[in-house]
C-alpha cells in the first residue's frame, strides 16, 4: 500500500494508457503521454496489428514499473486479458476500465463494478 | 487587368491589326503619287495578272481546307471532353455522337463547296498583253471569295459547334435533362457554317469562266 | 481572353476536365447524406456507400468497422482518382496537380522531421504520411540526424526546397516550433502558388487567385483566433500570415494586433466578403469558424464548376472530395458514439 | 462435546480469573471491531455509491471527450493524431499518491497534478483547427481529472473491501470461537469447582458421622467401664486399650 518508489513520488507518478487510437490522442493530447530517454513511453496503442502477447507485455511492464499510479485500460482490451487484470489485486498502480467510444460501456464485464453491484446487491 | 493577362496570342494579333491598318491609311492617303508607300496602279496590274485558275485553285483549296481545320477542331475539343465524361458515364457517348457529327457535317458543307466549286474551275486562255478577260476575272475572283466564305464560315462554326459540343458532353454527363436544351444551341452553332456555304454558292453561282 | 481556352484548352487538358468533373459527379448528394444520418451502425453505412459512386470499396473490410478504416478507404479512392490524373496530365496541369500535393508533402516532411527528432521508426513514420504528399526522396527524410543535414541531403532535391531556403535558416531549424515550421512552410507555398496560377493566365488565373485569396484569409484568421493566449508574439504571428489575400496588408495589421474575438470581428467587417464568416462569430463567446470556412470553401468550389476550360475543377474537387470525407467521417463518428443529435452539425451539404 | 471447544486447562480458581479475564478482554475487543467493521462500512457504502456514480458519469464525460476529439479530427484532418503523437515528451498531467485515515486503515488516494509547464500542444493546430483541438485538451484535462478521483475511488474500495474483511473476520473469529470457548471453560472449570465441592460437604459430613459413632461407642465403654470397676474389679473386665477395637483409619482425603 505503501508508495512503490519514493524516489517518483515527489514530482508525481503517471498515469499509464492502453487503449485504441483515439482515445489515446485524446489523452496524449491532455498531456498524459511520457516519453522517456529510453524510448520508453507509458502508453499503448491497439489497433487491428496489435496481437494479445503485446498488451499482456505492457500490462505487466505498466504494472511493475513502479512510476505509474494509474493505468486506464479500455475495456474491450481488458477483455482480451481478462485474466491477468482479474488475478491483479494489487492497489498501485490502480488499474481502471474505460469505455472506448466505439464500444459502450458495460458495466457488468467490469471487474471492479461487477463486485460492486454483486455488494450492493 | 494588365496587357500582358490577355495572352500573348491575342496581344500579337492586336499589334498585327493595328499596324496593317496604319499601312492602310498611309497608303491610302497618298495613293496619286508613284513613289507613295504603296503603288496601287503597280498592285493592279499584279493582280490582273494572275491567272483565275491559281485563284480558282486557292478558293477550292480554301473551303475545304478551312472547313476541315474547324470540323477537326471541333471534333477534338468536343471528343476529348466526350471521352472524359464518358469514363464515369457511359450513356452519353451515343448521344452525344450528335455533337461529333455537326462538326463532321461542316467538313461534309466544305467538301460539297469544294466540289461544286472545282467543276466550275476550267483554264483560260491569257489575252496577248497577258490579262485576262473580264468574265474569267470575275469568275476566278468569285470562286476565291467563295471558297474564302464557305472555308472561313465553317472554320468558325466547326470552333462554335465544338466549344458548345464539349459543354454539352459535360452537362449530359451530369444531368441528361440538359442535352435537348444544349443541342438546341449546337444546331444554331452549326446553321451559322450554313449561312457561308449559301452565301458560297450564290457567289459563285454567275461564275463563267468562258465568254459564250 | 476566354475564347483563346476555348480553342486550345481541350487539345492537353480536355480529357481531365471531363474526368475530373464526372468524378464530382460521384460526390455524395443531400439525399445520400439523408440517408446516411438514418443509418444505425457503420455496417449500415457502408451498405449504403455501396449504393453510391464508392461502390463496394469496403467489401472486404472485417466486419467490426473502424472509422479510420471508412476515412482510410476514402482517401485512398480520392488519391487512386487523383494519381490517375496525374499521370495523364501534361504541362502546365501537371506542375499545377503538383502544386496541390504540396500542402500535403509540407504536413508529411513536418511529420517526419518530428518524428526524426524524435527517433521515431521510419516504416511506421511513412506509414503515416499522407499519400498525396509523397514525394521520390521522402524515405531518406530520416537518415538525416539533425535538420541542416536534411536539409543538405534531402529536402534540397524536393519541391519544398525553395520554401525551405526562402523562409526558414538552417540555424532555425533545430530550436523552432514544429508548428511555426509549419505555417512558414505554408506561408510561403501560398505565395508560390497564387504566382503560379497568375502566371497560367486566364480564367485559371481568375478564379484560382479568387479561391486562394479566401484560402489565404483563412488561414491569417485562423492563426490569429488559435494563437491567442498563447506564446506566439504579435510579430511571429505576423510573420506568418501569407502575403496575399483579401486581407493583405491592411486587415493583417489589425488582425496582428488583436487579442480576442470582438477585436477580430471587427476587423473583418471592414471586409463584406466575409459576412458569412464574422456573421458566426457571436460577440464575447468562442465561435466554432471551422465549419463556417468549409460551407464558404465549398460555396466557392461549386462556383469553379460553372466556368469551363480551367484548372481551377482540380483544386475544387479537391476541397470537395476532403469536405466529403471530412463529412464521412463526422456521420460515421456520430453513428459510431451514438451522437445522432449532432449529426447535422458536421455536414457540409455539397450538392 | 464440551471437551472440545474449551481451552485445556486446569479448573482452579486462579485459572478460572485469568480466564474470566480473556473474556472481558475479548468481548470488549469484539465490540471494538464491531464498531470499526462498522465504521469501514459506512466508508465503504459510501465508496461504492459514488465509483457507481463516478462510473456512469465516466461513461458520459469519455463519451464527450471522444465527441471533442471527432471534433478536432474535423477541422484539422485525420493527420493531427500523428502529429499529437509525435509531440509527446514529458507528462504534465500526473498524480500523487497520499494516504487518507479511515478507522485505523490507510486508503492510497491518487491527487491530480498539472505542472503547468508550457506544453507543445498549444502550438497544435495554429494553421487549423486550433479551437476544436483546445477544446479537446480540456474536455481530455476534464476526464482524466474524473479518471484519477475514479480510480482514487476504486482503490480505496479495494483497500477497504480488504480490510473489512479482515475486520469482518475478527469479530467473527471472536464471536464464533474465542468467547464460546473462553464461555465454556468457563463454565467447565465452574461445573468442576462445584463438584469438588461437594465432595468435599459429602466427606466432611461422613467423618462427622464417624466421628460421632465413635464418641458415642467410647462413652458406652466407659460407662461399662465405670460399672465393672463398680461390679467386680475389672479384671477381665479392664479392656486393653491397645487390642481393644479395631480402630479405624481416619482418611483425609484431598
Amino acid at each position: 500500500m505503501a508508495d512503490p518508489s519514493a524516489t517518483n513520488s515527489a514530482d508525481g507518478l503517471m498515469i499509464a494508457v492502453i487503449a485504441d487510437e483515439d482515445t489515446v490522442t485524446g489523452f496524449l493530447l491532455a498531456g498524459v503521454g511520457n516519453v522517456d530517454a529510453r524510448r520508453k513511453s507509458n502508453f499503448l496503442v491497439v489497433d487491428a496489428k496489435t496481437t494479445v502477447p503485446d498488451i499482456e507485455a505492457a500490462f505487466k511492464d505498466f504494472t511493475t514499473r513502479g512510476d505509474i499510479a494509474i493505468i486506464l485500460i479500455s475495456q474491450y482490451i481488458a477483455d482480451m486479458i481478462r485474466h491477468l487484470v482479474h488475478n491483479y489485486t494489487k492497489p498501485v498502480p490502480a488499474i481502471l476500465e474505460i469505455p472506448s467510444k466505439d464500444h459502450p460501456y458495460e458495466p457488468e464485464k467490469d471487474s471492479i463494478l461487477s463486485r460492486v453491484t454483486h455488494m450492493l446487491g | 487587368m494588365g496587357i500582358t493577362e490577355v495572352g500573348p496570342i491575342a496581344f500579337y494579333t492586336w499589334v498585327i491589326c493595328s499596324i496593317s491598318f496604319v499601312l492602310f491609311l498611309y497608303g491610302v492617303n497618298i495613293s496619286s503619287t508613284s513613289d507613295s508607300f504603296i503603288d496601287w496602279g503597280y498592285l493592279y496590274q499584279l493582280f490582273a495578272f494572275v491567272d483565275p485558275y491559281l485563284l480558282s485553285g486557292l478558293g477550292v483549296s480554301m473551303a475545304i481546307g478551312l472547313s476541315v481545320l474547324g470540323a477537326a477542331w471541333g471534333i477534338f475539343i468536343t471528343g476529348s471532353s466526350l471521352i472524359g465524361a464518358a469514363v464515369k458515364a457511359p450513356r452519353i457517348t451515343s448521344k452525344n455522337l450528335v455533337s461529333v457529327i455537326f462538326c463532321e457535317a461542316v467538313a461534309i458543307y466544305g467538301v460539297v463547296v469544294a466540289i461544286l466549286l472545282a467543276t466550275k474551275t476550267e483554264t483560260v486562255n491569257s489575252l496577248e498583253n497577258g490579262d485576262y478577260s473580264a468574265s474569267s476575272k470575275a469568275a476566278g475572283y468569285a470562286i476565291f471569295a467563295s471558297g474564302a466564305t464557305v472555308g472561313f464560315a465553317n472554320l468558325v462554326c466547326g470552333v462554335c459547334v465544338g466549344v458548345v459540343g464539349s459543354s454539352c458532353a459535360l452537362s449530359d454527363a451530369q444531368n441528361s435533362a440538359l442535352f435537348v436544351k444544349i443541342l438546341v444551341i449546337e444546331i444554331f452553332g452549326s446553321a451559322l457554317g450554313l449561312f457561308g456555304v449559301i452565301i458560297g454558292v450564290i457567289l459563285s453561282a454567275h461564275a463563267r469562266f468562258k465568254d459564250e | 481572353m476566354y475564347g483563346f481556352e476555348a480553342l486550345t484548352f481541350n487539345a492537353k487538358d480536355g480529357y481531365l476536365e471531363a474526368l475530373v468533373r464526372g468524378y464530382r459527379s460521384g460526390l455524395l448528394t443531400a439525399g445520400d447524406y439523408n440517408n446516411l444520418c438514418q443509418c444505425d451502425s457503420l455496417d449500415d453505412i457502408k451498405l449504403h456507400l455501396g449504393t453510391t459512386d464508392y461502390g463496394n470499396f469496403l467489401q472486404n473490410e472485417p466486419s467490426p468497422l473502424q472509422v479510420s478504416t471508412i476515412v482510410e478507404k476514402c482517401t485512398q479512392k480520392l488519391v487512386e482518382e487523383f494519381r490517375h490524373m496525374r499521370c495523364q496530365a501534361s504541362e502546365p496541369l501537371a506542375t499545377f496537380l503538383d502544386y496541390l500535393t504540396y500542402g500535403y508533402m509540407i504536413d508529411n516532411v513536418v511529420l517526419i522531421v518530428t518524428g526524426t527528432l524524435h527517433e521515431r521508426d521510419v516504416q511506421d513514420l511513412l506509414q503515416k504520411c499522407h499519400p498525396l504528399g509523397m514525394f521520390d526522396s521522402i524515405e531518406t527524410l530520416a537518415v538525416a540526424q539533425n535538420m541542416r543535414e536534411l536539409y543538405r541531403l534531402v529536402l534540397v532535391d524536393s519541391p519544398l526546397a525553395p520554401y525551405f531556403s526562402d523562409c526558414i535558416r538552417s540555424e532555425d531549424l533545430d530550436e523552432m516550433n514544429i508548428e511555426i515550421m509549419r505555417n512558414t512552410l505554408y506561408k510561403a507555398y501560398f505565395e508560390d502558388f497564387c504566382q503560379f496560377c497568375q502566371k497560367l493566365g486566364g480564367t485559371t488565373a481568375e478564379w484560382m487567385t479568387d479561391m486562394l485569396t479566401f484560402q489565404a484569409d483563412r488561414r491569417t484568421i485562423n492563426l490569429t483566433i488559435n494563437s491567442m493566449g498563447t506564446e506566439l508574439t504579435r510579430d511571429d504571428r505576423k510573420k506568418l500570415y501569407p502575403a496575399v489575400g483579401l486581407l493583405y496588408p491592411q486587415g493583417q495589421q489589425g488582425l496582428a494586433a488583436s487579442e480576442d474575438y470582438d477585436q477580430v470581428r471587427a476587423v473583418l467587417e471592414n471586409y463584406s466578403q466575409y459576412q458569412t464568416i464574422y456573421s458566426k462569430m457571436g460577440f464575447g463567446e468562442t465561435p466554432l469558424l471551422d465549419k463556417a470556412f468549409y460551407e464558404e470553401e465549398v460555396r466557392r468550389s461549386i462556383g469553379s464548376l460553372d466556368l469551363q476550360f480551367h484548372y481551377g475543377v482540380f483544386y475544387a474537387y479537391l476541397c470537395m472530395r476532403e469536405q466529403e470525407i471530412r463529412n464521412l467521417m463526422w456521420v460515421s463518428e456520430c453513428v459510431q458514439q451514438d451522437q445522432k443529435a449532432r449529426i447535422y452539425d458536421g455536414i457540409v451539404y455539397i450538392f | 462435546m464440551s471437551s472440545n471447544n474449551r481451552l485445556p486447562v486446569v479448573p482452579t480458581v486462579t485459572v478460572l480469573a485469568i480466564i474470566k479475564a480473556r473474556l472481558l478482554g475479548a468481548t470488549k475487543g469484539h465490540q471494538l471491531l464491531k464498531k470499526k467493521a462498522d465504521a469501514l462500512n459506512i466508508k465503504f457504502r459510501k465508496v461504492l455509491a459514488e465509483i457507481v456514480k463516478t462510473k456512469t458519469e465516466m461513461g458520459k464525460t469519455m463519451k464527450e471527450s471522444a465527441f471533442e476529439l471527432t471534433q478536432a479530427k474535423y477541422a484539422a484532418g485525420e493527420h493531427i493524431k500523428h502529429t499529437i503523437f509525435d509531440n509527446v515528451e514529458a507528462a504534465q498531467v500526473k498524480v500523487k499518491a497520499v494516504t487518507e485515515n479511515v478507522a485505523g486503515v490507510k486508503l492510497p488516494k491518487f491527487q491530480y497534478l498539472n505542472d503547468g509547464s508550457e506544453s507543445k500542444m498549444e502550438m497544435t493546430g495554429l494553421g487549423k483547427g486550433g479551437q476544436p483541438i483546445q477544446n479537446c485538451r480540456t474536455a481530455n484535462i476534464k476526464a482524466i481529472q474524473l479518471l484519477v478521483e475514479l480510480a482514487s475511488l476504486q482503490t480505496s474500495f479495494l483497500a477497504l473491501d480488504e480490510a473489512i474483511k479482515t475486520t469482518n473476520r475478527r469479530v467473527n473469529a471472536l464471536e464464533n470461537v474465542v468467547i464460546p470457548k473462553l464461555e465454556n471453560t468457563i463454565t467447565y472449570i465452574k461445573g468442576e469447582l462445584d463438584e469438588l465441592e461437594r465432595e468435599e460437604f459429602f466427606r466432611l459430613k461422613k467423618i462427622q458421622a464417624n466421628k460421632e459413632r465413635d464418641l458415642a461407642l467410647k462413652e458406652a465403654e466407659q460407662a461399662m467401664a465405670l460399672m465393672g470397676d463398680a461390679f467386680g474389679g475389672g479384671g477381665s473386665g479392664g479392656s486393653n486399650l491397645v487390642d481393644g477395637d479395631h480402630d479405624e483409619d481416619q482418611l483425609f482425603t484431598s
